[in-house]
């Protein structure tokens, strides 16, 4: 389950292995004499309630919120193609979630980097299961906890797709989407969320998922764009966004989910939950204006675009930090990312010559890294953070360091033989002559448009 | 018969057609385009990337007209489009050979 | 109340007709000496929040999600008509709900076809009346299941919108409404879910409303298109969908409020809701990837729309299974529908050269109908589902397949009824030239898009 | 808190000051000795859940719904300037909030204008900080009311963008919301709202904003247009909507996310809750009927336009009334500001030669006022409403107006200054060639759509 | 060689182009086009702001054929396009002095 | 003066531009076009409704030139759109009685 290493570290890293109470690696039946339909009587309906919201609220995200994100970024002749692979890949990452990915990640058993195979096709779940919670006797169904995560690894599986949209072919993304979830993907969430996971033992503060989700989607977007080549044309040719408004109302949809995704990974309607709501709200804020701002400064005007780039790059820096930061702490944070992302994507980018079509790596990657270090200052109580009054910032900072440098090898490695496989499988990407005439009408037979 | 063309700034076209229709115009068709000549277009940014485009929104107006009435056409055109600024556009006129009107099989000036 | 026949059905056939705790027909103010304002004390408040929500995501459903959904694929001239008519019949729904229609469905009496109207305008109804759920002594407000099973109502009436849209006026729309809900929603709704309805006491199986909705919506959408015509042009002319981008949007819409309307069905929040919201996910994600492998198949390119439209299938099929199968029982169900829609939709209608502009009969009705019978086999323990040892699908199928009979019948000749009346009073269709010029200028003097 | 008047004006108006349960003003920590991180017990989990959504639901109203409504209703060439000055307003409301704004508003001590400045940089609140809800012993998290009562300034900000866009500067709207929240919005929300605050005391029925929302955004609006001036070419140059669909979509988003705004107003999942949300539903069905309605009786066509327009007239009268009125009353009071908006927005508005471009005073400033006034009349039980059998309507009417007139005096004066100082730092619009060209390219640099 | 402009109602494109293809015309061009002319334009009510545009869509055609071909292009076109309705629009031709196919670089008559 | 029409593929258009001002054409007019010719459009499947248009999206550039220019600017076109793949294209050209340039009312050769 998510860590809430931070009422731990704070209480002395040491005691760490022994103390999170994190059942769900043994979820029993908690009323296994209940023949009857109901749910047992510890599941709190009133968290229940919140868990099943937050999971809905993360599907949001991805369909239609992340496809119209990305879609509106690309070209007319690419829409519908980056809106199947988006729906696509949820979809393939969802089925296989159930079969096998839930057990890898949290199966009953298992060591550093994996669980175990126990609970392939559920085996065992029932509608009576439940799932602990950070607080003591206080439970979930356990068939909401699965459905939480599973939204987590179809999203991350949909990031992806920013990096090499508008030339991969949808069958080299869904090739690559199976292999990568079970090499990259689940080994990572087990070492991040399940105790006795790697990272999870060293005591690393990640709310909800600033390494799993962000970095290592970054990172294997980076790694895909470079293995398919730059699109025909870039960077010499222009190739703005089609429509700014389906990205703003990306945008939009992705900052409402990720209340869920945020909010839900404290798994409880409690005050902490609160906490990183409204931390969700105000980080997003200071992404979107000081990346306007850090356009104003360098001299261009500040743009919707900008302002949309700057709420991600917010959003994806407070995810860690959420419940691990006060207000000003997550201000700060999401001040930071933008500003670190916008030099980025703007400054650095261009002199790499890298062909990252939606900036997953620009945004994801480099914000996730920003928000996971950053994690270590925000937990701090200067600024407002929950850390206790000994609480070391520099002694977290090097494991949050350690956590992030684990994930992006991981990712980069992993994420390699995944592109590669499926390279080779399906050819990777369309051919000239299809990629000019654009993915919707050779590789769907289709236009998003018809006016 | 003369075709006349004119390529005007997109917030004139309902001065012209009023201001053709003043000399006895009866019809036209408006296409849009996309006009390059001195007026320069706009710079925009993407996340860093920059593309200036070289290209200003123009509409594209056709009229064929007697011979007879031509010049006032272009007259009036000119009048209404003008605003003194670069990228006003320009009128064209060419030669017709034929006309017909669809609905009735009329040619020529009484098609028009 | 929604009907969790399952228990009982499980339990024995035979006692049903008297044990099921289905108290909604007479909600006693549960504390009427507490003339205090606050809600009662038995009321849940887990379940409220739960439900309220539960009713939000419905609303997401019908608009945006709907309107978008069917005006993506109308043509651009027609856009703004059908984004009328949706909204416009699903606001004459609610009215007349509270007006008489939860009384027809849900009153205090009745027999196998209708309550009663002893609750016209709400009449008794206040803050502190409670509606029971499925568990004794768990109540939730009245007015939030009055709202709930609004939404069902005006859902319906919208989905019929797509058979004969691009054509129908829109004052016909609104008059087939009002005589539909009144002779072929309530009734059935009444039948399906009120203790004493005909198929309620059959024991049939319907977690969500696969026959009260979908089979319902796409019969009645059906006798609509045959009664009034196929569009001038079809199917000569090409009329591709003017926007995929916009029904990708509804149909993401559709799968978030989806939940809503499953998981609320449970009318608590409890691992049953659970179960009902990963099903959702899993039998939606395996119908869009079905119908896409569908196309594949059949030498055609998977397309997006495709993918949508496999996700509308999975939708239905999985509704009255929601609760009533396992998370495999659900990728079975929804795998399935996707198929059968695919081809009904792709081969056989246009040999039946029926012109339903929407499919709303070949996605809804044929989905609610793979949905409702496949309900029988994911009970079965063999596949991970709820039912008990003895369960015996093959006498639930015969149950199932009579209830299906009846909502087909019943559908069928209420709704020409309705159609008929609606197209003397209104003429029914526009002249050729305003269906020519596009009904958004003709009907409403209006363009949905002014570029 | 939310004033929930309505039980305490029953009772009798002497002893209003004395009596409400508003402990907001002194959220002592509930559980002081519990260092450990968990939420203190007696904070309710359901209500808690309900609040995180209702929260998550105001904020879909803001970015995408309202900046999609507004949007669509822009030229093209402005529509990327509309989304940006929403999105860019809402986010700078959101800092100022927890900067001073809450303490502004709901700070411990205070006057009848204005609390104090003791919660700046939110001091003292930490994640198991109560506050209190309007039943004794229940709280929700401070934080999470917080957050609730951030995103209704946020929002208000964001609507009075709908009166100056496609000319005002993006800069001047930054200038202008500082200083209008906190001159304007801080002060309205304190009188209203908090114990102490001078409509408060009044005893004045406003469930969810209609005063500090509605009717202050309208008129700060309309100030606005008036300063600014009109748009070039108005009202000779056809300026119709660039589409109708993204305007649709944000109506349904709108009415989607006030459900959260009105329900959530109530701080519990209880059964008053449950009826403001039936209210919201019905009195904004008869908004969208009713104002099609007057469009047929005058001589025109019922347009998509008018549908959604009367959806948000609906959806503002029905605010004050939320928890103050039967469904029938509200159903009422939804067609009567149909009404009257559709009377001032179409007949008068044209002869006064205001451009208020989204018509903000047209329809959430005379809205607001049909609603706010109206509520004296929904409460009487004779219509269904929750007033006891003694309850004044006469009385409460001039209560209502006093309310009104306060608002529409302090909004005017405010926010003509706040306009003028914002003119006078920033310029006020654009140049006349910036806005021929589209405040898209001119002020941002970049197009909302490259087809 | 000739250049004859049509003008027509944009549901009959599809069978003009198959009546050019039926007197052998091998190649044209289609713009989308608002036309002006004796068939009124909609009437658009936006909350009370009333806008009656003089505009109604229609495709614009062009095509160059060989002299011998022009007579009968104009022709098909305007039996295809035919409505009897008032806008069925125009057809004007107007002399060409040269044509080029740039695949090949065949000039004139064989470039059509 | 002569009316040059040029038919190309769309992402030509930049490089037409280019090769054009490279000849010394100071203005054109480009509009976005369907092209039907030998060039065969795309299938779209939608639920099983195929559609095959026989339509390309194609550029129209037109550009009024001095007499002198015409061959050059012809020529620069041609090179320019030049894929050798089927469907790059036509070139016209037509004669022009009179130019004007709106702005400065200078008219013929020197308001190009
Ligand atoms: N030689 C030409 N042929 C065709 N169109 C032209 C030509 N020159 C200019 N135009 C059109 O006229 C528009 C205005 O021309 P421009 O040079 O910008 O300004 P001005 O007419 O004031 O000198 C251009 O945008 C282009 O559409
Ligand atoms: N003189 C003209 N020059 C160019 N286009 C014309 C002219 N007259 C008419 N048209 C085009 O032909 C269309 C049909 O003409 P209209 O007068 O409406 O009907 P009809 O051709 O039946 O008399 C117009 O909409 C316009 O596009
Ligand atoms: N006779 C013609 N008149 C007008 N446009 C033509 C003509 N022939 C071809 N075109 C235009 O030129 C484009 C290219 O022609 P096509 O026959 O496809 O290829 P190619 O020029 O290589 O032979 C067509 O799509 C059409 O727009």
């Amino acid at each position: 389950m998510m860590d809430k290493i931070k009422y731990f570290a704070a209480a002395g890293l040491a005691t760490l292995a022994a103390s999170p109470a994190f059942a769900l690696e043994a979820p029993a039946p908690t009323a296994p004499a209940m023949a009857a339909a109901e749910a047992a009587t510890t599941i709190a309906k009133g968290d229940t309630a919140f868990m099943i919201i937050a999971t809905v609220l993360v599907m949001l995200m991805i369909v239609p919120g992340l496809a119209l994100f990305y879609g509106g970024l690309a070209r007319t002749k690419n829409m519908a193609s980056v809106l199947t692979q988006v729906l696509g890949v949820a979809c393939l990452a969802m089925i296989i979630w159930v079969t096998y990915g839930y057990s890898m990640a949290f199966g009953d058993t298992g060591n550093a980097f994996i669980a175990d195979f126990g609970k392939v096709f559920l085996k065992g779940v029932t509608a009576d299961s439940g799932a602990a919670t950070f607080s003591d006797g206080v439970e979930i169904p356990e068939y909401i906890f699965i459905a939480f995560q599973m939204t987590f690894a179809a999203i991350t599986a949909g990031l992806v797709v920013g990096g090499t949209m508008e030339r991969a072919k949808f069958s080299t993304m869904m090739v690559f989407t199976a292999i990568w979830l079970t090499i990259v993907y689940f080994p990572i969430a087990h070492m991040v969320w399940a105790t006795g996971g790697l990272i999870f033992d060293w005591g690393a503060l990640d709310f909800a998922g600033g390494t799993v989700v962000h970095i290592n989607a970054g990172v294997s977007a980076l790694v895909g764009c470079l293995i398919l080549g730059k699109r025909i044309g870039y960077p010499k040719e222009p190739m703005p966004p089609h429509s700014l408004t389906m990205t703003l109302i990306g945008t939009g949809l992705l900052w409402v989910g990720w209340f869920g995704f945020n909010g839900g990974s404290e798994l409880e309607a409690d005050g902490v939950a609160s906490l990183a709501v409204l931390n969700t709200f105000v980080a997003t804020a200071s992404g979107v204006l000081f990346w306007m701002l850090g356009e104003k400064v360098t001299g261009h005007k500040g743009s919707l675009l900008g302002g949309c780039s700057g709420a991600i790059a917010g959003l994806v820096a407070v995810t860690p930090a959420a419940g691990n930061s006060g207000p000003f702490g997550a201000i700060l944070i999401g001040a930071a990312a933008a500003l670190v992302c916008f030099w980025f994507v703007t400054m650095l980018k261009p002199k790499l010559g890298l062909d990252d079509t939606a900036d997953v790596f620009g945004i994801h990657g480099i914000g996730g890294i920003v928000g996971s270090l950053g994690t270590a200052f925000t937990m701090m109580p200067a600024i407002g953070g929950p850390g206790d009054a000994d609480y070391n910032a520099i002694a977290q900072l090097i494991i949050q360091a350690k956590a992030v440098g684990v994930a992006i090898v991981w990712a980069a490695v992993g994420a390699a033989i995944a592109w590669f496989i499926a390279k080779l499988v399906t050819g990777g990407r369309v051919s000239e002559e299809k990629e000019r005439d654009g993915l919707d009408l050779s590789e769907h037979g289709e236009r998003a448009y018809n006016y | 018969m003369k075709l006349i063309i004119a390529i005007v700034k997109p917030f004139k076209l309902d001065e012209v057609v009023e201001a053709l229709t003043g000399v006895g115009v009866q019809g036209l068709t408006v296409t849009e385009a996309k006009g390059f000549g001195r007026q320069k277009g706009h710079t925009e940014v993407y996340r860093g990337a920059e593309y200036s485009t070289s290209f200003v929104p123009k509409v594209r107006i056709e009229t064929v007209v007697d011979d007879a009435v031509a010049p006032k056409a272009v007259e009036a055109i000119s009048a209404a489009a003008k605003t003194d600024a670069i990228g006003d556009g320009k009128i064209f006129t060419i030669d017709v050979s034929s006309a017909l009107r669809i609905r009735t099989g009329e040619t020529d000036d009484t098609a028009l």
